[in-house]
């Protein structure tokens, strides 16, 4: 059997290390899309291979690693990680093409960095032993740090090292929480291990309950921080706007704190000492941050940055559903993690080129730009709707599944998401307004379209979002079969 | 009684002296081969040291002993000084006191490696003070320039009021227990408990391996000497000596001394946390690199001594494995300055502060390798996975949540996250900071010491379970019982 | 028989004085003598204990600390030297480029 | 193969239209309107065909469902009420696209336009066929993005892009009570099914919404002290949805300024595809609304209010498309007060009501692509520049009057003479007598007739501004090319018998909707849930009631004839701005001033997105703030480091003092 | 630093500085040192020092410098051949620092 997922994992983190020593830029960007089209065919490969009926982890590999800490190189993917392999697999073959004929310091390092990130995100999403988990967790700081740091905007400096810094905090406090399991688990079971399954089931065996809110608050606090949702968001919409293009897609790409949410806190969830309270802070801090971050977006005068709070508001969606506990409202916010990673990389793609053709972003100084770049303002159109989540797009299907999922058990905090629906709808409707519509500023001087690459890259992008918002069963189908196993355990609890 | 397992000592002393004597006849154009020297001679005394690895044996009347524990650090030691050697030999290029300054280096290599494997606290502390008479030396090894100059006086001073508080400390343990012998004094240890005097030798002794350590308030000429010495000294300083202070405090603490686990215990706790955190913060502010490499090893310094306060095997374990690692770490970071400081120096000699800040500007393109290595290893010094750094603070870092110190395991965390501000700005430096400076040629020797320090960090990081299993076996000699 | 204290306390006292003139003095060569001072005191707390212990062991490491201490009176005057011809002089407390 | 298993074409050739003349319209002539035009043709007779047979076999209604995800489907119904929308939206559609082509025939978008008027028409009649609740919610939202597209079409004129936005977020406002509504009634059903749903069940699908009506209907929520039936709340979402959607008070007010797109959009969205959803909504689950409590009471008294609301404001405008927009508010009124009489009629006011959508439909589309022919040909829409039209256009004024007797409800009652409005307003107004009557509520009786005087009244004052007297500028005009004048004509013709021929066809056989092999809905059990009488109703009435629309109708004509035919009163001191009246109705009772200057400026976007904004300064302020505490005192704590050996040393035995004294002191207090 | 002229305005500020200066240092030297003294004074006074009843006198031969030696070359010969490597290098040390810059 081929050792797949390695190969996912691997060929990325390789041809980074390859594409380092290339000389000229065609050499870089040909071997960036090579190794993401090899990811891309693997991925569907494994796709292809899924079997979406069940709940295991599939293409399991093991292999000892540091036996005397119980460390194996342990992975697999089930319906929670599959799908996000997939969004990975699929947008990065062509953000390279998005990024085909810029001109950039360094595209070597460029695209290394790209492909490391998405070998490690593809990790986090592979590895089922907490040591390599956490490892591909660490990794995904790196590059994007460099990735700021190098090429991003004017402010790169202090939102690379804010990033940095914050999310490594939260990322240790995670570690923190994953040594608790580690160790509570050794005692009983007298033999160390950080197999992430086995430390799943395990947890509920945990004599004291204290520990054990400990260790969930600690795991939820790296995750959630991640996402990331209010009050720990103020990293991301600096990081988000600072960040180039490729690097603010490449953060989108890295779902890993809600996958975190779904893979390790569900499960941990029904067995916490005091579950309820874990659920209202959970949708408690889901529901204020889609209202909040869709109140901010509405006060931001940078296009990019209003996207960046839109992402603040979107993820509260898969906080909300994931704290709703009905199969319906985790496969919706899983896949709304899915649809939010394809829409927002078209998104930022078209910040980008804003930002490149009309020298600015600032949402007043732009206007009428939808009579010099059709093909973007169609683009636009399409993906500002299926943010503020119309029928027909992707994103509705998440979010209307989180809704009518987690109103269930969570009344009241989905009243408080649907208010802010219309303040979605607001602050997308007005930025297109006056960026995309209206006469033409003439100060921003000669504007082109975008170019071929671009258009192909963000079409079919679009195109998926429009085919997923029709069809969402090929991935919806494996996050309902594990989320139904997450609620049969919820349901065995009686939570 | 085997001499082969003095051998590594043994080739080690008849390397020191054979660069000594050799240099003496040697013109000063080549004196160069004696850095060649003295590496095969601590390459000799490494492979001698491996190949003895797992065997286990007293010597002479016991004040010797062999074991997991001391081949461990040996082996820490030597490979310090091996990079030290690789590295200094284009440092010394075209010196003409070549030869003092690798035979000294290679007898404070002798000293540190008998403190590993002292059995009595006789041994211990001439051994002891070998490695720091030896590096006094070292430290003022430009004895035209202030900052070096003042840098050995600093740790002289220091070093010398240590030693006497060393010395005064280890007369009460006699005074108490009749005998010098690590064992003997853990089986007479009794008294120290129910007396107070067994706080105040556990006190000194804490000062006297404090200053090697380097533990705050012990650490003041740290940053000060670090800073100034010369930046190869300053690796075997902060990588080498310091690892001995600390195998010292683990053989005198808890082999002789376990009884009195109460009293240092504390004293641990209070200082780990002190030296974490005034290292961590004050590095933050710093523009020298050296400096701030001084402080980050303060703050390292506080990680490892996380080990006495949990003092289980698998903490012990984790600060074994966290001191070989940080030697690479910390050796090869002192290397990379090294380099950059050399080639400040050859482009203008009359910098006032080569190792600044500053002076990393661009070095991404303008040195690739010694960058990179740089890069490595400060993220490894902040603990980033797949480094050595990280794998020991894994180790370290949960078997102190493990033991239920979840309050010094937060603040410890904390710190780490902390520490990756400095870390990441020299970073920062080096790849964001654009210079108009062209490439230069990067000095092989550096460049080979810094591969092989990189090989060092990534092999923890990557292929852990050996160093972790002798670690863990190293700390079984502390503590036999095991968990 | 004279307690040992006695010794001891006499030690510490040595020892003591040695410290504050190490904490106090500026030059060089008197804070190096209050090194030997201090080590001195350690000696005779070592030879003291030697005797009454009835134990050999001390004596020798006082043997072997004097030596020592010779060793590092040794490097501690020619890094003095050294000092002295950089600086003209040997007050320790302006030498301070380094701090911070 | 039966041709109801087609049904599914219906919104998909129109779909799929879209998609091949959006990109490949730009190389066929016109626009590629042919696209459109032929799978609206298409759609079109697929639908008569249905209708014909479900005139046969009422009974056995289309429906096809496939399992979407999770335990939501995507289906098709075509029931008698699906059925005739179907045949209205697609006709009506159709012709505005054949008139579209002349039109819009030297814009240079027209390829852009087809488009998304086929994917306007696409989202309606999927709408209109949806089996459950959640697709007709996806229709609808499709609805509202097109007509943002429509609206926005010249998007370099603000004035347009900025009624776009308008028309979204205000419609939007609404969709998201629709929303609120489905969450909760799918939380309601989850509930009931405690969880665990049957293979085949799709919980979201009306039979299965229908069926659990009395369960829905006993679970009560305590809002603010009061017990309030779960049903109440879902259906008062619903219809929030539908005041949204069909400009209801108070979310009519994106509907005038919608007419900055193309008139033919205006056509589209005020006759077929965009407003009638929200009458279709409250159609579709009339059953829910018989069984909740006071939710009719509500569609009434609103729809009833609307009516007059926009009819005042309809007689004072100046520009054509708004005369016509406020009317189309003000018709929209009565048929949501038409539904609202259900409470005393039951199900057969879905009938009416949906007749006055199809008449209105019909002769609303009449005047606006006759306003259009004229605002096409003179190139102006502000009536006081016009004047004497007739005279240039004869065909668009005779088909235009056609449609303002129709509007305004001329016919005689109990026989068959009569235009199609009066045969679909007429009953409705009926029926709020017989609401009043059964029920002492006469308000919405009065107010209903009260509207249809100034309905009269306003859409005369238009006809004679526009197309008698003299000139009052100099427009150069003449009559539209054939592509609009068949159209006008076929709709003349419709405003002119489709209500005389239909009527009592069409009400028995939308009668059929809740009753059937779908369905099989209990109105008056359903009804007694909801607390109504039911009134049978019969021409009981008196004859004065019988007689009066007519009478006022007639009473409108003349007044407006005097004024502005014969002008026998001089306007110009009633119409100045010292008048409040005619300041409060010029300006829309301010309308504008209360939304979008307080309510989206000041209060949501200056008030809580800047303390939004001022907020997240504040942790952005205390993360920085963290670092840089830490960062000084690093820099005081340095100063410790004084670089003097001797302060060193003094630390260092300081430190071994102290830490003796500390630990001695810790050992003896533990 | 002040100058001259205005120095002589505050001399006696300046001597209560230069006292202050003087004092300063050694107060605090004193106080640490003082501290340390009792600390250990206290410690050792309240330590039961263990003892042989009575110091054994060697009545042949008054010196131990036989049982010095012995112990020198049998148990402490490992400290006693490392002092040798502590002299060698602390006399190269030594000397290499106390030598003038001749060729440097």
């Amino acid at each position: 059997m081929l050792p797949i997922l390695s190969l996912i994992v691997l060929i990325p983190l390789l041809f980074a290390a390859l594409t380092l020593f290339t000389k000229t830029k065609e050499q870089a960007r040909v071997m960036a899309l090579v190794a993401t089209v090899a990811v891309l065919v693997l991925t569907l490969y494994m796709y292809i291979n899924f079997d979406s009926t069940i709940a295991d982890n599939q293409f399991e590999e093991i292999y000892q690693w540091v036996p005397s800490l119980g460390i194996n190189y342990h992975l697999g993917v089930d319906g929670i990680g599959m799908p996000l392999i997939l969004l990975n697999a699929i947008v990065l073959p062509f953000l390279i093409l998005f990024t085909w004929n810029d001109d950039r310091k360094a595209p070597n390092r460029f695209y290394a960095l790209i492909l490391a990130t998405e070998g490690a995100v593809i990790g986090v999403f592979a590895a089922l032993d907490f040591f390599l988990f956490y490892i591909f967790w660490e990794l995904t700081l790196i590059p994007l740090f460099f990735m700021v740091s190098i090429w991003g905007g004017p402010g790169k400096h202090h939102a690379a090292i804010k990033f940095f810094i914050y999310t490594h905090i939260a990322s240790l406090v995670m570690l923190l929480g994953i040594f608790g399991l580690y160790f509570s688990a050794w005692e009983m079971t007298g033999t160390p291990s950080l197999d992430i399954p086995a430390l799943l089931s395990q947890f509920q065996f945990i004599g004291s309950g204290v520990m054990k809110d400990l260790i969930f608050l600690a795991l939820l606090f790296g995750f959630i921080v991640k996402i990331p949702v209010f009050p720990f968001h103020s990293w991301q919409p600096d990081a988000y706007t600072e960040a180039p293009t490729a690097g603010s897609v490449l953060f989108v790409m890295l779902k890993i704190g809600g996958y975190g949410i779904f893979k390790v806190i569900l499960p941990l969830l029904p067995f916490t000492a005091s579950p309820n309270l874990m659920i209202t802070i959970m949708a408690a801090l889901g529901a204020v941050s889609i209202i909040y971050g869709a109140f901010l977006a509405l006060a931001q005068s940078d296009l990019k940055r209003m996207v960046a709070y839109s992402s603040v508001s979107h993820m509260g969606y898969v906080l909300l559903g994931a704290a709703g506990l009905v199969s319906l409202s985790v496969s919706g916010a899983m896949f709304q993690q899915f649809s939010h990673g394809l829409i927002m990389s078209i998104m930022f793609m078209a910040c980008g080129v804003i930002n490149t053709t009309a020298g600015t972003r600032i949402i007043n100084d732009l206007g009428g730009l939808a009579q010099k770049m059709p093909k973007l303002a169609v683009i636009m159109v399409l993906t500002f709707m299926a943010s503020l989540g119309l029928p027909g797009l992707s994103g509705f299907i998440a979010e209307v599944s989180v809704l009518a999922g987690s109103f269930v058990n969570l009344p009241s905090y989905v009243i408080i998401a649907l208010l802010a629906i219309v303040i979605t709808a607001a602050y997308h409707i007005w930025a297109l307004q006056r960026a995309m519509f209206g006469v033409f500023n003439e100060k921003l001087g000669t504007i082109v379209d975008i170019n071929g690459y671009q258009t192909l890259s963000m079409g079919i992008i679009a195109i998926l979002i429009v085919y997923f918002g029709w069809n969402p069963s090929p991935v919806l189908d494996m996050m309902l079969t594990n989320s139904e196993q997450i609620i049969s355990l919820m349901a065995v609890m009686g939570v | 009684m085997d001499l082969m397992l003095l051998a590594p000592e043994l080739t080690l002393a008849v390397t020191g002296l054979a660069v000594l004597l050799i240099g003496l006849f040697l013109p000063v154009g080549a004196k160069k081969m004696l850095g060649y020297l003295a590496s095969l001679g601590i390459l000799v005394a490494l492979a001698l040291t491996v190949s003895s690895l797992g065997t286990e044996a007293t010597m002479f009347n016991d004040t010797l002993s062999i074991d997991a524990l001391s081949q461990f650090f040996k082996i820490v030691f030597l490979v310090v000084a091996l990079l030290f050697a690789i590295a200094s030999i284009k440092y010394t290029e075209g010196n003409s006191h070549t030869e003092e300054f690798f035979s000294l280096g290679v007898f404070a290599t002798i000293g540190m490696m008998f403190v590993a494997s002292a059995n009595d606290i006789m041994v211990l502390f001439i051994a002891f003070e070998l490695a720091s008479l030896a590096t006094y030396a070292l430290a003022g090894f430009e004895k035209s320039n202030q900052k070096s100059l003042e840098a050995a006086m600093k740790y002289f001073m220091i070093g010398s009021l240590s030693a006497a508080l060393l010395l005064f400390g280890i007369s009460f343990i006699y005074g108490m227990t009749g005998t010098t012998s690590i064992p003997a004094i853990a089986a007479g240890a009794g008294n120290l408990v129910t007396n107070p005097i067994g706080l105040v030798a556990v006190v000194l002794l804490v000062a006297g391996f404090g200053f090697k350590i380097a533990l705050v308030p012990f650490h003041m000429w740290a940053p000060d000497t670090y800073q100034g010495s010369p930046s190869v000294v300053s690796s075997l300083l902060a990588a080498g000596s310091k690892k001995m202070g600390i195998v010292a405090a683990f053989k005198v603490f808890i082999v002789a001394l376990i009884a009195l686990q109460a009293e240092w215990q504390m004293v641990f706790a209070i200082l780990a946390v002190l030296t974490m955190t005034y290292g961590n913060v004050v590095a933050l502010s710093q523009t020298s690199v050296k400096r701030m490499l001084a402080y980050s090893s303060l703050a390292q310094a506080g990680y490892i001594t996380m080990a006495f306060v949990v003092l289980t095997p698998m903490a012990l374990g984790g600060g074994i494995l966290y001191a070989l690692s940080h030697g690479f770490m910390k050796a090869g970071a002192f290397i990379a300055t090294a380099a950059v400081v050399y080639m400040v120096l050859s482009e203008n000699r009359d910098v006032e502060d080569p190792d600044h800040l500053d002076n990393f500007k661009g070095l991404g393109k303008r040195m690739p390798v010694t960058a990179l290595s740089m890069t490595i290893f400060v993220f490894a010094l902040a603990g980033i996975p797949l480094t050595a750094g990280y794998m020991s603070k894994f180790v370290l870092f949960s078997s102190t949540i493990q033991a239920g110190f979840v309050w010094l395991a937060v603040i410890a965390i904390l710190n780490s996250a902390l520490s990756l501000y400095y870390y990441a700005r020299v970073v920062k430096y080096m790849y964001f900071i654009p210079t108009d400076a062209g490439k230069v040629s990067e000095p092989l020797p550096y460049t080979i010491a810094l591969v092989i320090a990189v090989i060092g960090v990534l092999a923890i990081g990557f292929w852990s379970e050996p160093f972790v299993y002798w670690a863990m076996e190293a700390a079984k000699v502390l503590i036999p019982g095991g968990m | 028989m004279i307690p040992v204290e006695l010794y001891i306390g006499l030690a510490a006292i040595i020892f003591s004085i040695g410290l504050y003139g190490f904490m106090t003095q500026r030059s060089g060569i008197r804070m190096l003598m209050c090194v030997e001072l201090m080590l001195n005191s350690a000696n005779l707390n070592l030879v003291a204990f030697s005797s009454y212990n009835a134990d050999l062991t001390g004596q020798v490491f006082a043997l072997y600390s004097i030596a020592l201490a010779a060793c590092e009176a040794a490097i501690g005057f020619a890094i003095l030297m050294a000092i002295f011809r950089m600086k003209d002089t040997i007050n320790l407390d302006t030498f301070n480029v380094l701090r911070w | 193969m039966a041709i109801g298993d087609l049904a599914f074409l219906i919104p998909l050739l129109p779909a799929l239209a879209f998609v091949l003349t959006f990109f490949l319209g730009k190389k066929l002539p016109n626009g590629g309107a042919i696209i459109p035009i032929a799978a609206i043709t298409i759609s079109f007779v697929i639908s008569l065909l249905i209708t014909m047979n479900l005139l046969q076999n009422p009974e056995e209604v289309i429906n096809q469902s496939y399992s979407w995800f999770a335990i939501l489907n995507i289906g098709v119904l075509v029931d008698p009420l699906a059925a005739v929308m179907l045949t209205m939206v697609s006709l009506v559609s159709l012709l505005i696209h054949i008139y579209s082509v002349g039109y819009m025939s030297h814009d240079r978008s027209q390829s852009r336009y087809f488009a998304e008027t086929a994917l306007f028409t696409a989202s309606m009649l999927g709408l209109a066929l949806s089996d459950n609740i959640l697709q007709l919610f996806i229709c609808w939202e499709l609805v509202g993005v097109c007509s943002y597209l429509l609206i926005g079409f010249w998007y370099e004129k603000p004035s347009a892009s900025s009624a776009a936005k308008k028309a979204f977020l205000t419609t939007r406002v609404g969709d998201v009570m629709f929303l609120a509504g489905i969450v909760i009634l799918f939380s309601d059903l989850f509930r009931i099914f405690n969880g665990t749903i049957p293979d085949g069940v799709y919980i979201l699908r009306f039979d299965e919404i229908f069926t659990h009506i009395p369960e829905i209907a006993a679970m009560n929520a305590n809002i603010l002290g009061m017990e309030v039936s779960h049903i109440t709340i879902i259906t008062l979402l619903f219809f929030g949805g539908a005041i949204g959607k069909s400009g209801q008070f108070p979310l009519h007010v994106w509907l005038p300024d919608a007419m900055e797109g193309p008139t033919t959009v205006s056509a589209l969205i005020h006759a077929a595809t965009m407003v009638t959803a929200g009458v279709y909504l409250v159609a579709r689950t009339f059953p829910m609304f018989m069984a909740a409590p006071s939710s009719l009471l509500v569609v009434a008294y609103l729809g009833a209010f609307t009516a007059i609301f926009a009819a005042t404001m309809g007689i004072v405008m100046n520009d054509l498309k708004r005369v016509l927009a406020y009317s189309t508010i003000s018709q929209l009124g009565y048929m949501m007060l038409g539904l609202g009489v259900g409470a005393a009629i039951g199900a057969e006011a879905v009938g009416i009501s949906i007749f006055h959508l199809i008449n209105h439909a019909f002769f609303k589309a009449l005047l606006f692509l006759c306003a259009g022919s004229v605002i096409h040909a003179v190139g102006t829409h502000d009536m006081r520049q016009l004047g004497g039209v007739a005279k240039v256009m004869p065909i668009t004024a005779v088909t235009m009057i056609i449609a303002a007797f129709s509007l305004a409800g001329f016919g005689i009652p109990d026989t068959i003479f009569g235009f199609s409005g009066f045969f679909s307003k007429d009953p409705i107004i009926e029926s709020a007598y017989l609401f009043g009557s059964s029920s002492g509520m006469w308000i919405p009786y009065l107010l209903s007739i009260t509207a249809a005087l100034l309905t009269s009244l306003y859409i005369f004052r238009l006809v004679f501004m526009t197309f008698f007297g003299k000139p009052r500028t100099d427009y150069g005009g003449h009559e539209s090319p054939a592509s609009m004048t068949v159209p006008l004509s076929i709709l003349a013709l419709l405003a002119l018998v489709a209500g005389a021929l239909t009527r009592t066809t069409f009400y028995e056989f939308v009668s059929e909707t809740f009753v059937n092999d779908f369905v099989q809905m209990d109105i008056p059990a359903l009804a007694d849930i909801g607390g109504y009488h039911l009134a049978s109703h019969a021409g009981h009435e008196p004859m004065l009631i019988l007689w009066m629309p007519l009478i006022v109708a007639v009473a409108g004509l003349l007044v407006s004839y005097l004024i502005y035919g014969l002008k026998v009163v001089n306007m110009d001191s009633l119409v100045s701005r010292n008048n409040p009246v005619y300041k409060l109705l010029y300006n829309r009772y301010y309308q504008n001033a209360i939304y979008t200057d307080f309510l989206s400026v000041k209060v949501i976007y200056e008030g809580f997105a800047f303390a939004g904004h001022a907020i997240d300064r504040g942790f952005d302020w205390t993360v920085n703030w963290i670092s840089d505490l830490m960062i000084e005192s690093g820099e005081a704590l340095r100063q410790f480091q004084t670089g003097v050996i001797q302060t060193y040393a003094t630390a260092v035995i300081a430190g071994v003092g102290l830490l003796i004294v500390l630990i001695k002191v810790v050992m003896e207090v533990i | 630093m002040l100058n001259d002229e205005v120095s002589i305005l505050f001399t006696p500020m300046k001597v209560l500085t230069s006292v202050y200066n003087f004092f300063r240092p050694r107060i605090i030297g004193m106080i640490v040192a003082f501290l340390f003294l009792a600390v250990i004074l206290v410690s050792v006074f309240f330590t039961s020092w263990p003892s042989v009843e009575q110091i054994p006198q060697n009545v042949a031969d008054q010196s131990n410098i036989e049982g010095i030696g012995v112990l020198i070359f049998t148990d402490f010969v490992v400290p006693f051949e490392i002092l040798s490597i502590v002299l060698l290098s602390s006399l190269m040390g030594a000397i290499y620092m106390a030598k003038g810059d001749g060729n440097q």
